[in-house]
Parts: structure tokens; C-alpha cells; sequence
């Protein structure tokens, strides 16, 4: 049993460790930046240490000052979370070195599957799908025997591609070889370039991942799929837990493809297999995430398992209790990422102090939060501002709970994206589970509210009005009696609606 | 009370009456009774004809926040003085593009009168259609512009005389 | 499908309804006293309904004005929640003569549950075990047979007794008769009567309730049991499920005799079968609770099952989907009643304002209550400010995030249990669930805490000091120049620590 | 500054100082480095010696409540005016009993030096023990009780002399 735990990290994951830690027993380490110093990681952890300026490269990812902290602290684990030193193998291996434990897999395991091509390797080694193609560079002719073999559509990618340059994709094979021509012509003069390779094209792809959990002797299990297809920049926002779209059939093929791939690399700890998927439910590898990821919550929900709370068990040495035949999925969960962004803005990211918050609750709500009133947003780090996450016996159930939690979420101060996330929960689509990676772009009506009711808000900014202290009071003889009134009625007898 | 509101570049009067009987406040012409405490410093509680709100507010200064079914309004109390002020926001006798916008529709002729709160045009802007509605009851006077046209922000498009 | 419900209470069981029937997609109705227009359940109902004084008699009990309202605004149904009108048949009688559906069972197995005597004797006519004894007044000649035959010890009760008036505990046959005569010449000066009944006395009791689920097509389902004996005053303040100390072979038992004693009356909607437990898991009939509890959350937690929107589905006439068979518990969850009282005053009730309230959040932690900052706790209603309940994979997994849960509570205003919950949990003999309704009594060390952190406390008033408005600034030139300092950074640059 | 602070009927100096290098706090002859930054109007986190502590106050008048894991405490500031009037509530040099209490230990005998803060007597109330410490450094005058004597509120105890 650890007795100390670092959490390298901020924000709403370092709260949910913290808590997971203080449950086994453990004491916990909080470290942060000066921009954190009010962050509620701080707030909640036995123990706190500052690092450093705001920049995360001058703070929270310096390696030596939080095995500094870990040692000045007497932690003997470290925690990473999600992004900062998650997933960067030499922090895991320095940590081994300082005889401090890190909770995660093996360096090694870090390393094969940071690395985009190996991690390809891997999987088909492992005879995991990955999206049919050319496997690299192409001649014209391998191009166009590639293509036929794949079958149509296609996309052709420049090697050295990257932000749509040199893309082109093609639907029947009459365009191949214009579409081939243009395509090398714009990666030269893009890139200097004109190497090219060949992929199936997925239409309307679904993102449905795995979750891993395995222990360090060699047991490794799934916990069933979340589908995230609700994306915006790439960024899932919506996630859940089963997947609406699933067979059971393909639900167990999945799982057993992705704990192969986990025992490929002597996976332990927590991770996801992430697949891209297409309109027939065939599944291909896309990469495997070597740490906890955002939406865990929403898999802990229908399975019961706290994975937070396994993973530092898994490195503590313990045995996994259960086996596959075990886990059930149970209900369903919904999980919106709140942000602090305009949605009308193209999701503009929107900084700034939290004037007021009021966070749903009830149960089957679960709000992994780490903002509260007076809270600043800062441009530093991530501008989420929770997970609201919900569970019902059905997916409608946990839909309609989530429009409920959401309708009781107020957020003062910034812009955020809760009257779009309650739109997309309203959407016909959405509710049958028609959904793809391009839904939002598919929905652009969702973006902003289209009659918003403002009489009710513009008799609260009059209400508001009323109650006001008077700005200014200098004498100038304008307060009239009913100012005096109304502050009177502020100070004194707010509570009485009826005077 | 009277206050003013400018909220998405349109301007809202709103008058708050408080009596024995209780409080009725007047939007565009259409009153409601209204009942409302104070849950926070933030938050009130506001029931308007038996149906109830909880409503999120923060006023800093001219600005007011309001939140409410997850979606925020941003408003700007203006004061009398600034709503008189002719051209810049438009006195209560002219009607003005609010923003870079096209002209879709106008709903009122020339000569014709019009009640306080009623709309006059109807205009695009950023994909979305918004009605500019007159501030005062009056006859239009003169209208400035065509269906169609594009026009700039602020820009006088209806001048009304009183009646 | 009820398109409009009312809600006929207050408080956190008021919100929990509301909360079920959005999920439901119905809208609701408020009702409220004076003291309760700034009551959450207000806020988050759509519509609100004014129907008098704080006193109950004049508001919430008033039959005719609840119906008054439920016609005004059109509610197809009324859900009592508990308290109040729930357990009154002649309320369910008025409902169904006015057309409105009663949430709840019928008037007739209100009414028969309802009377004491009646309630026994359904029981003992549907095999249910109620405590040994003489069932009524006996003679002197037949108390020592009954005595005899149920076995040592027993009590001796006045039959128009009350208040341990009367009432002898017999540990052995010699102390028979001396106590006999006792407990009569003190019956007979108490009450003018010296008649008196024999029980057995069951040490150490547990207090195990069951909770049931009827639809009105005949299925009676119960949902496992709860364990509720940790109590004040006969009130209970911890409860749990499952019971730790129950076999699977008495779980299974318990739960059949529910079943048979709600079929009995042609239950449907939730109620809850109450019995007392001896320390060889034998159990006896208490008495039956026509409506939902206090403690229902413990058992939605462990099942999986919304008993608040069952009750709804079922008086829509919707059956139960699933058997007995498919119903499992998951886990372990754990309920703590937060009240405004004082612990170390033998519980006295501490009514005040609010002045401030943050409560726990996280993974597994569910919060049912209705109190925010600003929140005025009257007197005039029961004061619970809050149901805390935490579910965990086992028992230590639900008491530790209890524990953790309860110590991110602030409440300031008022005196509460919460410090006494804390020690509760930390106590040895409740972590080995050696538990039963005199461990109150048993601990009076958890009533105080032994020796309080009293230096972060001093810290935190003096830091609180230098951040203070000067109360007054009338020119009397005493203001220092730190005194304008400390203002400054309280009203400029609070938020850097580090000036 | 200096505050002075009473809990259930004992006084406690607090002195808080601010330099460049941060905050020192000292409470009965202990110093602890603290750090602290306000998170809403009535929650603090405080770090004390890296210990990180969330905690809530609200304070009206005199009054301070302050909530830490579980517990209220309830303060009232006391001023140097009243804490220096003698009798009421004892000078720095007298200590006296806060409630009704028996006298369970005396820890000093007369002639002996008592630093500040220094616990002197035990007293038992409510079934609880209480140590009263010495509000300033001094030499024990004189011990006006006996262990096991029962003492009415605000009876003086024991008197101190200054060094």
C-alpha cells in the first residue's frame, strides 16, 4: 500500500485522483504553477508544492522538479493523468531509476505505442485491422493496383502531408489518375515532396474505443466500449458508454482485438485501443492511449469499477479480482465535456474569472468538476470546465437526465457550450444514434440558440436592476426614494418576496 | 422603473411596477405579473405567471450576465441619457442596424403607425435573422433602404414621427 | 404518460420528484408555505403554487388546497413524497373521488397498514413473525406462562403504558413476579390501569427493512434490504445497504415475508416492510411505510433501480419489466443524514441561516438535498439539510469515500452532525458493522470531538481578520496604513497569494 | 498584527506577520509558515508547512465561525481594550475559569515560571477537559484553588506575576 501519492497534475483529473487516493488510504501530494495556487487540487490535497511559472513547459512537464517534490514529500508513486507527463516514457523511466513508482505501464509500453508506425506494426502483428492501404509510399502503378484491390472511395495522402494538403479524395475509379496527378503535384509544392500512399476512405467513421485494465501478472481485461463520435476540432465532447451502435457480436470481437494488442506489448495499468469504424461495423486501429483518459467516467458507470482506484491498486501489485465473464455492462452513461468556448464563435476558447457557478447534482449525476465561484480561467491550460456525466437505466434515460442536469448548470463570467451540448441531447439524430465524426458539422443550427427566450432574462436584468447597490452616491442629489428603498429592501428584506 | 437593455444590438424596454397586489413588468407591451426572491447573491428565483425561473445574473458596472437554460446573455443597461443621444444608438424615433447586416424584409409601409415594441425589419446578420423593432409608438416617416440591400452597422434605415 | 405532476412537499424529497418526473418528461408543480418561497424545490419546479402559513396544519396538509392547485394548473397526478399527506388514506380517497391520480397505493392498504393493531394482525395471518408475547393484556396467571413459554428475558409493558412507564425488563424467572407487581402498581398510578402485555425483549436489535416495488398488474418485487440502526431519539441518521450482518439465506427469507405481507393488501407503488432483528438473525414485523423513505437512495444505488420514477411509471399503470431473478445487488452504498443539530446538546435542533454551503462532489458520491448559501434552515420543518450517500465496490469502499465526502462538507451558520458523522464512521465497531439501535447510546464519546485541530482554525480567523472590511470608517482617524493595505489586497489582488 | 481570539471560553493570542519572504503565524509561542489565498468570499486554502487546508469562515461583528473537517468553531475577536480590562475575562496575568467546572490537575505550583501559552491548570466540563494555558510569560503568584475543587464561571484561578 502506497502511504504518499504525487499527482503530476492539474484541474479536474487531479481532484479525481486525489480522491481516489484519499479512499485507499493514501496521503496526497498536489503540486502546481503559479497560476494554479487557487485551484481545487491544491485546496483538496494533503499536501501542496509549487513548481513553477503557468507555462506547463516551465511547471508541471520539468521532470526533476516533481521528482524534487515526490522525494522532498516522501511519495512513493506518482500519478501523471492525462496529458502533461502521461505518456512521456523517459519521465516513467526516471521515475523507475529514483525508485519512485510510476502508475501507468512500463516505459517500454509507452514508448511502442507513442511511436505512430511501430504502434501499426504492433497491431498488425497482432492481427489487429488497420485501415486497408498502401502501407507507405507508392509508384504511380502501386497506387492505382492499391486502390482497385482496397476498393472505392479512396483517399490518396501526401507522405509528408499534414493540414489537408495534398488530400485528394476519390470516389470512382474514372478520376483515379487525375486525382493521383493533382495530388503529387500539390504535395511537391507544398512539401518538396511528391511521395504519396493509398487508404480506404471511411465514410460517416464512428470513434469507438476500448478500455483496457490489466494487472502485473499478466491479466489483461476490457471494460467494454465508449463511442465518442460527437467531435469538434477533433475533440470529442459527447461520449458514452455502451455504444447505441454496437452488436454483441462486434462489442466482443472488439474487446478481444484490443486486449490482443495490450498483451502485445505486456500492457498493465489502464489504456484504450481507439478504432475508427465504418457504416458495416468493421473496426480498424487508429492508437492506444497509454494512460487514463477524459472519459473513463462514463465506462465506471455501467461497470461499476473504479478505474482511477485500480490503476494505483494494479501498481501497488494487486491482482485484478475479477475476470471477463465478470464485468456486465449495466445502464448507460452520457458524458458532456463543459467548456469554457462560443460555440457560435467556431468553439472559440473564452478565458476568464468565473463570476458564478451552480453545478447540477441528483442522483445519477456526476459532475467532475474542478471550478467553483470566483474561479479564473486562464489561456494556460485546457479551458474545460467539467465533466457532467449521467446514468439511467436506458440510453433515454441518461439523455433525459443529462437535458435535466444540464437546464440546472448556471455559469456566469465566460461563454460556454452548455445550451449546445443541451441541443445536441434535443437533436433527433443524436437521439437515435445516428452518429459520426461529421455530426456537428452536419448540425451547424446546433451552434447557437435559434429563438432564445429572453423575456424571462430581461425581467432578471431588471430584477437584477432593482436590487443593485447604487453605483455611484456622491452627493449629487439624484438618489430618489426609491432607491432608498430598493436598497433598503436589498439589505434588509430580500428574503421577502412580497414587499 | 423604467430600464433599457441592449442585448445582440437590439434595445428592450423594460418597466418594473411594484404595487400591493405586487410586481408587474412591461416588455414591449406585454405585461407580466411577476413574483421573485433572492436564492444568492447571484441567483433569483422569479415566478412569472405561476411558471418558475432560476435565473443566474452578475452586474459589474453598465453590464449584466444573465444565465438561464444554459445559455447567457450579455445585456448593457443604458441610461436615459444615452438612449436620447440621437445617431449613435438611435433615439427611440429612429431605427438603426445594430451590425454589418442585409436588409430581408420590411414589415411597414410608409405612413404607416406603429405601436412601441412592434417590428418594423427584419435583418441577416451571421446567418441569423433578428427583427428591429420601434422603441416608441409613431407613424414611419421615411424608410431608408430596400429588401435586400446590404448596410452597414449602424446605419439609420426608419425615421418615425410621434403621433 | 402524467404530462403534469404535482408535487405535494418540501425540501430534498420535493426535488428528488421533480428531478424524476423531468426525467419522465413531465412537468411540475410546486406547492409552498410562506417560509419555503426561497425552497430549491421551487426553483426547479416549472410552475409554483403559494398555498399558505409555514405551519404544516395551514399549508402542506390542507387537503383542498393541494387539490385546489392540482386543478388550477391542470396536474394529472399528485406524488405526496413522504410526511405530510403520504400516509393519509383519506387524502388518496379525496384524489381518486377528484379525478387526480394518488402517486402511491391505494386509500385501503394505507388505511389497513396504517392502524397498528390491524397491520398485526395482516401480518400474523400472512405468516409474518412478529416479537413473542402475549398479543394484548393477560392476567397474572397467563404473563407467567407467556414468560415461561417465549423465554428470558422479557418485558412487561403497560398496556396503556408509554414513555417506559410500566415497563420492566425480567432478565430471570425468580425477578418474575417482584417486577410483575411493580410494573401493574406502577401502571395503575400512571394510567388508572393496571392491565399489562409480555414481549420478548430482543437485545441488541437491528433495525432491517425491506424495500418493495408492486406495479398494479399483481407483481410484487422486493429490492433487498436496508440496514437503518444507528438512531437518535428512535430518528434514523446512518443507514446502509445490504446489511453486512445479514446471511443470503435470511436475505432471501426477509425479502419472500415482505412480498407475502404486501400481497397481503394488494400493495403497488414502493413501500418499505420494517423489522426488528435479534443478534441470531431472527426477525419480527414492525410495521409497513405506504410510501417512499427517507433512506430509498441506499437501495436505488445498490440496484441500479429509480424508485422514485417507478412509483410514477406504476401509477401510470406501466408494469415491472423485470422478475425477481434479474434483480442483483452491486456494491455497497452508504446514506448520512446532515442536520442542522447539535450533537454534543443531545441533538438539539440548530435552525439559522445558511451563510454558507459547499458540498462534496466526485465519483460515487451522491448529494440529495435542497440547501444552498444564503438558505435559511426554520423551524418549522424536520432539520435535515442534506442525504449524503456514497456507493463503493464493498463496504470499507463506501465508508472511505463517506469519510472523504463528509470531510469536503462546509456548512456555516448553523451547528450540524457532520464532525459526529465523521466519527461515526471512523469508529471501530460500525467499520466491523457491530452495529444496532443502542450504538448511539453505547459511543458518547463520537457526540464531541475529542481534541479539534484548533490551530488551522485560529490561523484561518486571523487570516479571515486581515482580510475584514474595517466594520467602521468614520473618520475618527484610526486606520492604519496596514488597515488600507489588507483592504487593498482584499479588494484588488486577492487572488495572488504571494503579495 | 495581533489578534486575540476566545473558544469555548479559553483566550488565544493569534499574531500574524507578512514579509518578503511570506507569512509567519504564531499561536502560543508556535510559528508556522503559512500561505494562504482566498477562494470564494467565506473558503480559504491555507498552506501551513506545505500542509494544505480548505476552510471556511464567515464572520459578523466579533463573531467567526470557522469549519474545518467536520467541525464549527465559533470565535469572537476580542479587542486589546477588553482583553486588558481585568476581571471579565482575566488580564494576561490571571487565569479564570471560562464555565463551571472542577478542577481536575494543577500543573504549576506557586514560584514557578510559565511560559506563554503554557497549559496551567486542567479543568473538566461537560465531561470534557480543558487546559488553561498562561496568556504571557510569568512567575506563578498565587493558586487560589485546589485539584478537585468545583468552580463556579469566571472564578479567578491562579495570578501570574511578570518576569
Amino acid at each position: 500500500m502506497f502511504e504518499k501519492i504525487l499527482i503530476a497534475n492539474r484541474g479536474e483529473i487531479a481532484v479525481r485522483i486525489i480522491r481516489a487516493c484519499k479512499e485507499l488510504g493514501a496521503k496526497t501530494v498536489a503540486v502546481y504553477s503559479d497560476a494554479d495556487r487557487s485551484s481545487l487540487h491544491v485546496a483538496l490535497a494533503d499536501e501542496a508544492y509549487h513548481i513553477g511559472p503557468p507555462k506547463p513547459a516551465e511547471s508541471y512537464l520539468v521532470k526533476e522538479k516533481i521528482i524534487e517534490v515526490a522525494k522532498k514529500s516522501g511519495a512513493q508513486a506518482i500519478h501523471p493523468g492525462f496529458g502533461f507527463l502521461s505518456e512521456n516514457d523517459s519521465f516513467a523511466e526516471l521515475c523507475e531509476k529514483e525508485g519512485i513508482v510510476f502508475i501507468g505501464p512500463t516505459p517500454e509500453a509507452i514508448r511502442l505505442m507513442g511511436d505512430k508506425i511501430t504502434a501499426r506494426k504492433i497491431a498488425k502483428e497482432a492481427k489487429v485491422p488497420l485501415v486497408p492501404g498502401s502501407d507507405g509510399a507508392v509508384t504511380d502503378v502501386e497506387a492505382a493496383m492499391v486502390a482497385e484491390k482496397i476498393g472505392y472511395p479512396v483517399m490518396i495522402k501526401a507522405s509528408a502531408g499534414g493540414g489537408g494538403k495534398g488530400m485528394r479524395l476519390v470516389r470512382d475509379k474514372e478520376e483515379f489518375e487525375n486525382s493521383l496527378r493533382m495530388a503529387k503535384s500539390e504535395a511537391l509544392s507544398s512539401f518538396g515532396d511528391d511521395s504519396v500512399f493509398v487508404e480506404r476512405f471511411i465514410e460517416q467513421p464512428r470513434h469507438i474505443e476500448i478500455q483496457i485494465l490489466a494487472d502485473s501478472h499478466g491479466k489483461v481485461l476490457h471494460l467494454f466500449e465508449r463511442e465518442c463520435s460527437i467531435q469538434r476540432r477533433h475533440q470529442k465532447v459527447v461520449e458514452e458508454a455502451p455504444s447505441a451502435y454496437l452488436t454483441e457480436k462486434t462489442r466482443k470481437k472488439m474487446g478481444d482485438t484490443a486486449v490482443r494488442i495490450a498483451k502485445a506489448v505486456n500492457y498493465q495499468g489502464a489504456g484504450t485501443v481507439e478504432f475508427i469504424m465504418d457504416q458495416k461495423q468493421n473496426f480498424f486501429f487508429l492508437e492506444m492511449n497509454t494512460r487514463v483518459q477524459v472519459e473513463h467516467p462514463v465506462t465506471e458507470m455501467i461497470t461499476g469499477i473504479d478505474i482511477v482506484k485500480w490503476m494505483i491498486r494494479i501498481a501497488e501489485g494487486e491482482k485484478l479480482p475479477f475476470k471477463q465473464s465478470d464485468l456486465k455492462i449495466n445502464g448507460h452513461a452520457l458524458e458532456c465535456r463543459v467548456y469554457a468556448e462560443d460555440p457560435a464563435m467556431n468553439f472559440m476558447p473564452s478565458p476568464g474569472i468565473l463570476h458564478y457557478v451552480k453545478a447540477p447534482t441528483g442522483p445519477g449525476v456526476r459532475d467532475d468538476s474542478s471550478i467553483y465561484s470566483g474561479y479564473e480561467v486562464t489561456s494556460f491550460y485546457d479551458p474545460m470546465l467539467s465533466k457532467l456525466i449521467t446514468w439511467g437505466e436506458t440510453r433515454e434515460d441518461a439523455l433525459k437526465k443529462m437535458v435535466a442536469a444540464l437546464s440546472e448548470y448556471v455559469v456566469l463570467g465566460v461563454r460556454t457550450n452548455i445550451g449546445f451540448l443541451i441541443r445536441v441531447m434535443d437533436e433527433e439524430e443524436f437521439n437515435q444514434a445516428k452518429i459520426d465524426t461529421g455530426y456537428i458539422e452536419r448540425h451547424p443550427e446546433l451552434l447557437s440558440e435559434e429563438s432564445p427566450e429572453i423575456d424571462p432574462a430581461l425581467i432578471a436584468a431588471a430584477v437584477t436592476m432593482e436590487h443593485a447597490v447604487p453605483e455611484t452616491n456622491n452627493g449629487n442629489g439624484k438618489s430618489t426614494a426609491s432607491n432608498w428603498k430598493l436598497l433598503a429592501r436589498r439589505l434588509g428584506v430580500s428574503r421577502n418576496p412580497l414587499i | 422603473m423604467t430600464y433599457s437593455f441592449k442585448l445582440d444590438n437590439q434595445i428592450y424596454k423594460v418597466n418594473i411596477e411594484e404595487d400591493d397586489s405586487g410586481v408587474v413588468v412591461e416588455i414591449s407591451g406585454e405585461e407580466y405579473p411577476v413574483e421573485y426572491t433572492k436564492l444568492d447573491d447571484n441567483l433569483y428565483s422569479i415566478i412569472i405567471n405561476d411558471k418558475s425561473f432560476t435565473i443566474g445574473t452578475f452586474k459589474q458596472g453598465k453590464q449584466i450576465q444573465v444565465f438561464h437554460a444554459g445559455n447567457l446573455y450579455e445585456l448593457e443597461a443604458i441610461s436615459d441619457r444615452e438612449l436620447s443621444k440621437s445617431g449613435a444608438m438611435g433615439s427611440g424615433l429612429e431605427i438603426i442596424s445594430p451590425m454589418p447586416s442585409r436588409v430581408v424584409k420590411l414589415l411597414k409601409s410608409e405612413g404607416d403607425t406603429v405601436e412601441e415594441g412592434e417590428s418594423v425589419v427584419v435583418v441577416e446578420a451571421m446567418k441569423m435573422e433578428s427583427e428591429l423593432k420601434a422603441l416608441q409608438a409613431g407613424t414611419i416617416k421615411t424608410i431608408k433602404v430596400s429588401e435586400g440591400d446590404a448596410v452597414e452597422a449602424k446605419t439609420l434605415l426608419v425615421v418615425l414621427t410621434e403621433e
